[in-house]
C-alpha cells in the first residue's frame, strides 16, 4: 500500500500511473545504474518522451501550450516527483519546471517562447542560485549585474546548479541597483564557464557556474527587479523545497516497501526477520515516519496550492521529511545488514538521492529555525 | 465492518454550516477565560455538574452529538460536521467530559452491539447530559492484555453476579453506569470466555477508590466488586462473545485517542504548553542566552504539530475512502503519544529552573510536574507499544507475537508472580 | 549488579556497605515519604548519626578533625551521593559538604571552627549562589556587597539555594570594588529573610533568600576576594555538579533495578514482560547508559581528585549523565505502565529527584555549550 | 575461562615502560604525515605489504603484540602495556592490518584451541608479521547465524572436502589463511554439526571476489570454494564441535570491535571526522550562522567520545575484576556503533552542502560517502542488534528469544526464501 493523496481524481490517478508504469519499463534500477555514466544523466530522447507525458508542461499556462492536470499544477507535480523518487529517476525534472513556472508567470514574451522547447522536452533549464557558502536565502546572493552598455554584465560563481551540466539556458540571480533581479542567459553565452561538480547524488547533475563580465541585454531580463523579483526567488525557492520533500517522501516509501519485502523474506535463526518484535516495532516507526512524511508533503502541496500560508507549510514538510526520510533509510541500511552497504545493492542509491535532497535549499535545522522566527522568535 | 460511516458533503454546506454554528455559540456558550479557564475535569459534583449543564445546551442548539442517528437524539450529520464544531468551540467551555468514553468509545459500542431496547434507553441520555458512562475494562494484573481479565460474573438465574477489580475508569465516582468485560467461561481460551455488561455504577456492592496521579489529582478510579448481581438484560451483545465486543471498544478507544473519532465533541486541552505558540510565548520570556536551542525546539514542535494534525486528516481520510485498514488509526496514536511527550520535555527544558524550584504559588512549577508524568501520553488508552504491535501486525502483516495463552484454557494461562 | 566503582579498597567497599545499611534500616522509601512532611525533610537526629558516619567530614581537612576514607575524599564523597541517589535520600548532604570544603580550603581559623559542628552533623551550611534568571555561573551575579563601617553591606536576591530553610549560615556570594568575594553569614543575621521554595524534588529543600542591606564584619569574607574567590566558587560549582551526577547515576541504576524485577515478575499474554524483544532491547540500551553513567561519574571524579582536567571532565558527566538517567527512568515509567505515573508508586520520587540535579547548576545543553566553548568554538 | 588473563603492573613500572615505548618509536617508526596520512588499508600488496614489514619493525623492537606469551614470540605483558603502545602509536604509522582479526581474533582462538603444533607453527609467524589472517565464518545466507553455516566439509580419509562460500572476510586476497566455519554433520542441530578448519588462502579451488562497498572501495571479499581439500590436521578443537570454537571467536570479535581487546596494536583512525578535533576544525571552518547548533553537537560529540572510553576501560576492568560477565564487552560494542554514526551524521551536518555537491577534487565529498555508509559501524564484527540481544539475555539474563532452529536437525530448519 503506498502512500500516495487519497483524494486523487481519476485524471491524476491516471496521470500517475502512467508515469510510474512509464519509470518502470523505461528507467528500471539496472537503467538507472546505466545512466550514471551519461554526462547528462540522461538520454535527450527519453526526457522528451517524458515532456510528452507532461513532466514538463504542468507549470506552463495553457495559453503558451502548457497545462495541469487537475488545475492545481503544483499538487500533480508533486505526484510526478513522488513517482520519480520511488524510481530514483534522473532528469532535469525538479530545475526546468522551476524556472519554466517563473517563465510562464514573469517572462517576457521572447523568454516565453523558450517553452516551447521546454515542453517539448528539447529545451532544459537551471537555476543559478546559490553561492559558494550561501544559506539558500535571497539574501546571501553577492552575484552582480552592473549597467554595461545599455544592458548589463553579470559577474559571479554560483554552485549546486542542478542541470547546470546539460542546461540550455539558465536563471541567473544577481544584485542590481534596482534590488535582487534574475536574468535568462544562453549557458554558451560568452564568459559562462559551466563546471561539473561531483555529487553525492549519482544520477542527477550539478554544476558550478562562473560568470565573469557576462554581457546581456535589458531584454535578459526576467520580471522587474526589486519586490517582484524577490517574490518569484521566494516562489522558487518553496517549489524546489516541496519538490524535494515529495521525492524523499516517495522514495523512502519505496525503501521502506522492499525493505519490508526483505523482512518477511530473510531467515535467521529459523525464523523471518519480520517475526522480531524488536524489528516489528522499529518497521512500526518507520511506517508512521512514512504516512507522516506523505501527509506532510500533501499538506504542503494543499497549502500551496490554495496560496495559503505555504511558506510555513512547506518549511514544516523540509523539517519533517528531511530528517525522517533518511533516518528510515538509514534504519533500512541497519536492516539488510552488510548486503545494504554494498555498491551492489541499491539502497545507497535512495540513501545517496535522498540526502542531497535533505540538504540543499536548507537543512531541516534551517527549517526550523526559518518556523521559529515566523513564530516571532 | 471495522470503519465509521461518513457521507459526502459540498463544501459550500459546510461553510454555511460553520457560520450557523459560531452565530450559536456566541449566544449559546460561555466563551473561555483565557486567563484562568475552568478545565472540565476540575467540576467533581456529580449530579449537578457543569458539563451535564453544558451538554444539555448543545443538546438544546441541535450541536450536541451530531454524528449520532437522529433518532437517538443525534443529527444523522458527517466528521466534517462534527470537526467545524470542534474548531469554533476551541474559544468556548464545551462538556469534554462527555467525549470520553461515554460519546466516543461507550456510544458506538452500544449502536453496533446494544439491543433496541438498550439504545433507545442509553444513547439519548448520554446527548442529553443526563447520563455519563465510563469503561470497567482494565484489571490491576492485565496491564495491556485486556482478554486475560480475572473479574468473573457468574450466572444466576437470570441475573450475573460479579466479583473482582477494575481499574482505569476515568472519572467513575460521578459517573452513571459503565461497560464492563468480566470472565464468563474460564474452561476456554481467553477470548472465548468473556462477555460485555452495562453496570450502574451506584451499586451498594461496588466499592470505587479514586487513585492519586503524580501530580496528586484524582482523574482514574479503581472498583471493587463484591457479588454485584446483574440482570442478563444488561448483557452487551452474546454471553461469551464479549472479546467481540471488547475490540471494537478499543478500536474506538485507539480511535478517540488518536482524535480520529467523529464522537467526540470539542477538543481537550492542556494545563500548560498545549499549542507551540503557547512555547513560542515561554521561549520569549525565558529566551536569552539559550534562543538558538530555543529556536531548534520552537521549529521542531510547531513541525510536529502541524503534521500531527495533517497525519490524523489523512488517516481519517485513508479509512473513509479504504485506503487504509482501520488499524491505521494506531498510526495517530503512536504519533500524538511521541510528540506530546516531547513537546512536554521541551516545555520544561524552555522553563529553565522555574519549573524545578519555585517561588509558592507561582505556576512555573506544573511545567516540571507535566515533564514527569509525560510518559501518560504513551500509556493512556492503550500504550504506544500496543500500538506499534498493531501497525506491524495488523498494518504491515507482520507475524504476530507469540502468546503463551493463545490456545490455552484460560484457567491454566501462567499469570503475574 | 549494581553499577559501582570496580576499583573499590576495603576500606571503601566497607564504606559504601555501611552507608547502604544505614540507608537501607533508616530511610526505606515508606521513611522518605513520612519525611517529605518535615520542613527540613529530615530529622536533625538521623542527620547527627549521617555525620557519625563520616558524611560530613571527607572534605574536611584532618588538621580540623575531619579525613577520607581513601586519601581521595571526593572519590569517597561520590559513593556516599550515589548511595544517596540508589535511596532517593533526603538531607542536607551536597551543600552542607560544598560550603564545608571551601571553608577547609579558604575559612578563617573563626570560620573553620564552624567545622565542628559540621561534622557532628549540628550545623547545616547552604550557599546563596544562583540569582533569578542566572545561569549558574559566577558571571551572573549581582548582588553586592558595599563598604560599610569596618564591614560590608550584603543585598541581593538569590534562588534555589539548597538547605536554605535549614541552613544555619549560608556561604554568600557577592560581588566588591576588589571583584567576587564570599561570604559566611549566620542565617538569622538581620535583614536575611529565607523563604521557602516549592520543588519537584520532594525530598529536599530549597529556598529564595533575599539579603537587604545585611551588615557584616571584614571576619564574614571567606578567603580572598578577586581570583582567588572565582577559583572557590569554580570548584564549588563543579562539586555540586559532580554529586549531582554521582546521585543520578545511583538512583537511575536503582530505578533500572526495580523495574528489570517488574518485568520478570510481571506476565502479559501469558508471558513475562522480559521476554518481549522490543522491551529486551530497549533494556539493553537503558542498561548501557547505567554502566556509561557510572563510568562518566567516575571519570569525573577521578579527574577531580587528581586535578587534571575536571572542568571538563565534569561537563561530560553532566552531560551525558543529566540526560540519560531522566531519558531510563521515563523508559521505566513506560514499562510499568499506568501504575507508573501514579502517586503510590515510587518511580516518580526518584524522577522527581533526578529531574531537579539535571536541571540546576547547567542543564546537559548548557554544559555542551561549554564543552564547546573548551576546544576553542 | 571467559575473559581475559590480566597482571596487575605498578604505576611507576608503567611510566618507565611509557618513555622506553616514546624513545623507540622516535627512532624505529615512520611518524604519521598528518597532511596526507598514510592509510593500512591503502596498500594492497600482497607479498611485500608496508603492513607486513611495520610488524616486523615492532617485532624486533620487542612492541609487538606484547600480551602474547613469551613462547610464541610476545612479551607476556599487560594490557596496560600494550594501552601504552597504542597510546604512543597515535603519532605513528602502524600495521593495523594485523590487529584485526589476525591477533585479536584468531589469535586467542588458537592460543586456547590450537594444537602445540598448531601455536607453534603459527602464531610467531603474525607477530613477525610474515602471515596475514582472516576469518571465513558470515555466509551470504546467514546474516547474524553464524551457526547457521551451509559450508560443508566432507570427510574423505584423512581429509575434508570444502565446498560452499563465505563473505565479509577483510581483505582475503592480501592474506595467507583462514580460519574456516564449516558443517560436518546435517542430521544434529546446528550447533553441533560444526567443525573450525585452518585454510590456505590461495589455493586452486578458492576463488576470492572482492565486494565493492558504497564509496567503492573494496575492503571485504567474498570466496566460492570448490572441493577444497583441507588435512584433518588443520581442524580447530574437536570435529563437530566447531561452535564452541566459533562462540569464543566471536567473543573475541565483540571484545575487539569494542576496542576491549588487549591484542590489537594501535588505533585505527578514520579517513575523516575522527576525533571530536577534527569536528572542532570543521565548524571553525564553516561555523557561521549555525553556531549555536553545532556547539551544542561538538559538546555532544565530545561527551559521547569522552565517556565512550571511560565506558570501555570500565569494562576492560570490570571483566578483568569479575565484576561484569564477559560478554559485557557488547555494551562498549554498542555504544561504539551509536556514537560512531552519531558522529558521521553530524560531520556530514557540519560540512553542510560541500558534503553533498562539491568541486571535482575536494575533499569534502568524503563526509557525506561517509554519513551514507554510516550504519557499517552498527552492522561489522556483531549488528547492534545482536549486541542488545546478548546485553539483555547474558547481563540482564531475560528469556532467550524463541529459535524455530533450536532443537531442530539442521537439513529441517526453515531457510531464506
Amino acid at each position: 500500500m503506498a502512500p500516495v493523496r487519497f483524494d486523487l481524481s481519476d485524471d491524476q490517478e491516471f496521470f500517475r500511473e502512467t508515469a510510474r508504469r512509464f519509470i518502470e519499463a523505461e528507467v528500471p534500477i539496472s537503467v538507472v545504474r546505466e545512466w550514471h555514466e551519461l554526462p547528462d544523466g540522461c538520454p535527450e530522447s527519453w526526457w522528451q518522451a517524458a515532456a510528452e507525458l507532461g513532466w514538463t508542461s504542468l507549470m506552463v499556462p495553457e495559453s503558451l501550450g502548457g497545462g495541469s492536470i487537475s488545475g492545481r499544477p503544483i499538487v500533480d507535480l508533486t505526484i510526478v516527483a513522488d513517482e520519480m523518487g520511488r524510481g530514483v529517476t534522473p532528469g532535469p525534472f525538479m530545475p526546468t519546471n522551476v524556472v519554466a513556472d517563473t517563465l510562464g508567470r514573469s517572462g517576457s514574451p521572447d523568454q516565453q517562447a523558450l517553452l516551447e522547447g521546454v515542453l517539448a522536452g528539447e529545451v532544459v533549464l537551471a537555476w543559478a542560485f546559490c553561492e559558494p557558502g550561501g544559506d539558500w536565502t535571497a539574501s546571501h546572493i553577492t552575484a552582480a549585474a552592473v549597467p554595461s552598455n545599455g544592458g548589463y554584465a553579470l559577474t559571479g560563481t554560483k554552485v549546486a546548479v542542478e542541470a547546470g551540466p546539460q542546461a540550455h539556458h539558465l536563471l541567473v540571480t544577481a544584485r542590481t541597483a534596482e534590488g535582487l533581479a534574475q536574468f535568462l542567459v544562453p549557458s554558451d553565452a560568452p564568459g559562462v564557464t559551466i563546471a561539473p561538480q561531483e555529487s553525492l547524488d549519482l544520477g542527477r547533475r550539478f554544476a558550478e557556474v562562473r560568470l565573469v563580465g557576462v554581457a546581456v541585454g535589458p531584454e535578459a531580463l526576467v520580471g522587474a527587479p526589486g519586490a517582484a523579483t524577490e517574490a518569484d526567488v521566494a516562489r522558487q525557492c518553496l517549489l524546489m523545497q516541496l519538490l524535494q520533500c515529495a521525492d524523499n517522501a516517495g522514495s523512502s516509501a519505496k525503501v521502506l516497501e522492499f525493505t519490508i519485502e526483505y523482512a518477511f523474506d530473510r531467515y535467521s535463526f529459523g525464523r523471518p526477520l519480520a517475526s522480531y518484535q524488536a524489528l516489528k516495532h522499529r518497521f512500526a516507526d518507520m511506517k508512521l515516519w512514512s504516512e507522516a512524511s506523505q501527509a506532510a508533503v500533501d499538506g504542503a502541496a494543499d497549502a500551496f496550492a490554495d496560496g495559503q500560508d505555504e511558506a510555513r507549510m512547506v518549511s514544516v514538510a523540509k523539517s519533517y521529511v528531511g530528517d525522517r526520510s533518511v533516518e528510515l533509510m538509514q534504519d533500512c541500511v541497519q536492516m539488510h545488514g552488510g548486503i545494504g552497504v554494498t555498491y551492489e545493492h541499491d539502497l545507497h542509491l535512495y540513501l545517496r538521492r535522498a540526502t542531497v535532497n535533505r540538504g540543499l535549499f536548507g537543512t531541516p535545522g534551517d527549517h526550523r529555525v526559518t518556523l521559529s522566527k515566523m513564530m516571532g522568535y | 465492518m471495522d470503519d465509521f460511516v461518513y457521507a459526502e458533503t459540498d463544501p459550500a454546506e459546510l461553510d454555511r454550516y460553520r457560520e450557523e454554528v459560531e452565530t450559536w455559540m456566541n449566544e449559546n456558550m460561555p466563551r473561555r477565560d483565557p486567563v484562568n479557564p475552568w478545565h472540565p475535569t476540575q467540576d467533581d459534583d456529580l449530579r449537578s455538574s457543569r458539563n451535564r449543564e453544558l451538554q444539555r445546551r448543545l443538546y438544546d442548539g441541535g450541536y450536541a452529538a451530531v454524528c449520532y442517528p437522529k433518532e437517538y437524539g443525534g443529527q444523522s450529520l458527517t466528521a466534517a460536521h462534527q470537526k467545524i464544531i470542534d474548531d469554533v468551540s476551541m474559544d468556548f467551555d464545551m462538556p469534554i467530559l462527555f467525549s470520553v468514553p461515554t460519546l466516543s468509545i461507550c456510544g458506538p459500542v452500544i449502536l453496533e452491539f446494544g439491543t433496541e431496547e438498550q439504545r433507545q434507553r442509553y444513547i439519548p441520555a448520554w446527548i442529553r447530559g443526563e447520563e455519563l458512562w465510563v469503561q470497567f475494562i482494565s484489571e490491576p494484573s492485565g496491564g495491556s492484555d485486556m482478554a486475560g481479565a480475572l473479574t468473573r460474573a457468574d450466572r444466576d438465574g437470570d441475573e450475573f453476579i460479579i466479583n473482582g477489580s477494575k481499574i482505569w475508569s476515568t472519572f467513575a465516582q460521578r459517573s452513571d453506569y459503565a461497560l464492563m468485560l468480566a470472565r464468563t467461561n474460564w474452561e476456554v481460551p481467553k477470548h472465548r470466555g468473556l462477555t460485555m455488561f452495562i453496570v450502574p455504577i451506584h451499586h451498594p456492592g461496588i466499592e470505587i477508590h479514586p487513585i492519586q496521579m503524580v501530580d496528586r489529582t484524582e482523574e482514574f478510579c479503581q472498583e471493587f466488586f463484591n457479588d454485584v448481581a446483574i440482570p442478563a438484560a444488561n448483557v452487551v451483545g452474546k454471553v461469551n462473545d464479549g472479546w467481540t465486543v471488547a475490540s471494537r471498544l478499543l478500536f474506538h478507544e485507539r480511535a478517540a485517542v488518536g482524535n480520529a473519532s467523529p464522537y467526540t465533541q470539542g477538543r481537550h486541552r492542556n494545563r500548560t504548553a498545549d499549542g507551540v505558540e503557547d512555547l513560542a510565548a515561554i521561549a520569549q520570556v525565558h529566551g536569552g542566552a539559550d534562543m538558538g536551542r530555543h529556536r531548534q525546539r520552537l521549529g521542531y514542535m510547531e513541525t510536529l504539530s502541524r503534521v500531527e494534525e495533517l497525519l490524523s486528516d489523512r488517516v481519517v481520510k485513508g479509512i473513509e475512502g479504504g485506503f487504509l485498514p482501520a488499524p491505521a488509526g494506531s498510526l495517530v496514536r503512536l504519533f500524538h503519544g511521541l510528540s506530546r511527550t516531547e513537546r512536554q520535555t521541551v516545555a520544561m527544558e524552555m522553563q529553565g529552573d522555574r519549573a524545578l524550584v519555585w517561588n509558592q504559588g507561582e505556576s512555573s512549577g506544573a511545567f516540571g510536574l507535566e515533564y514527569i508524568q509525560r510518559q501518560q501520553a504513551c500509556i493512556g488508552g492503550g500504550t504506544t507499544e500496543m500500538a506499534r504491535n498493531i501497525i506491524s501486525e495488523r498494518i504491515l502483516g507482520m507475524p504476530r507475537e507469540p502468546a503463551a495463552d493463545r490456545d490455552l484454557p484460560f484457567n491454566q494461562v501462567p499469570r503475574s508472580g
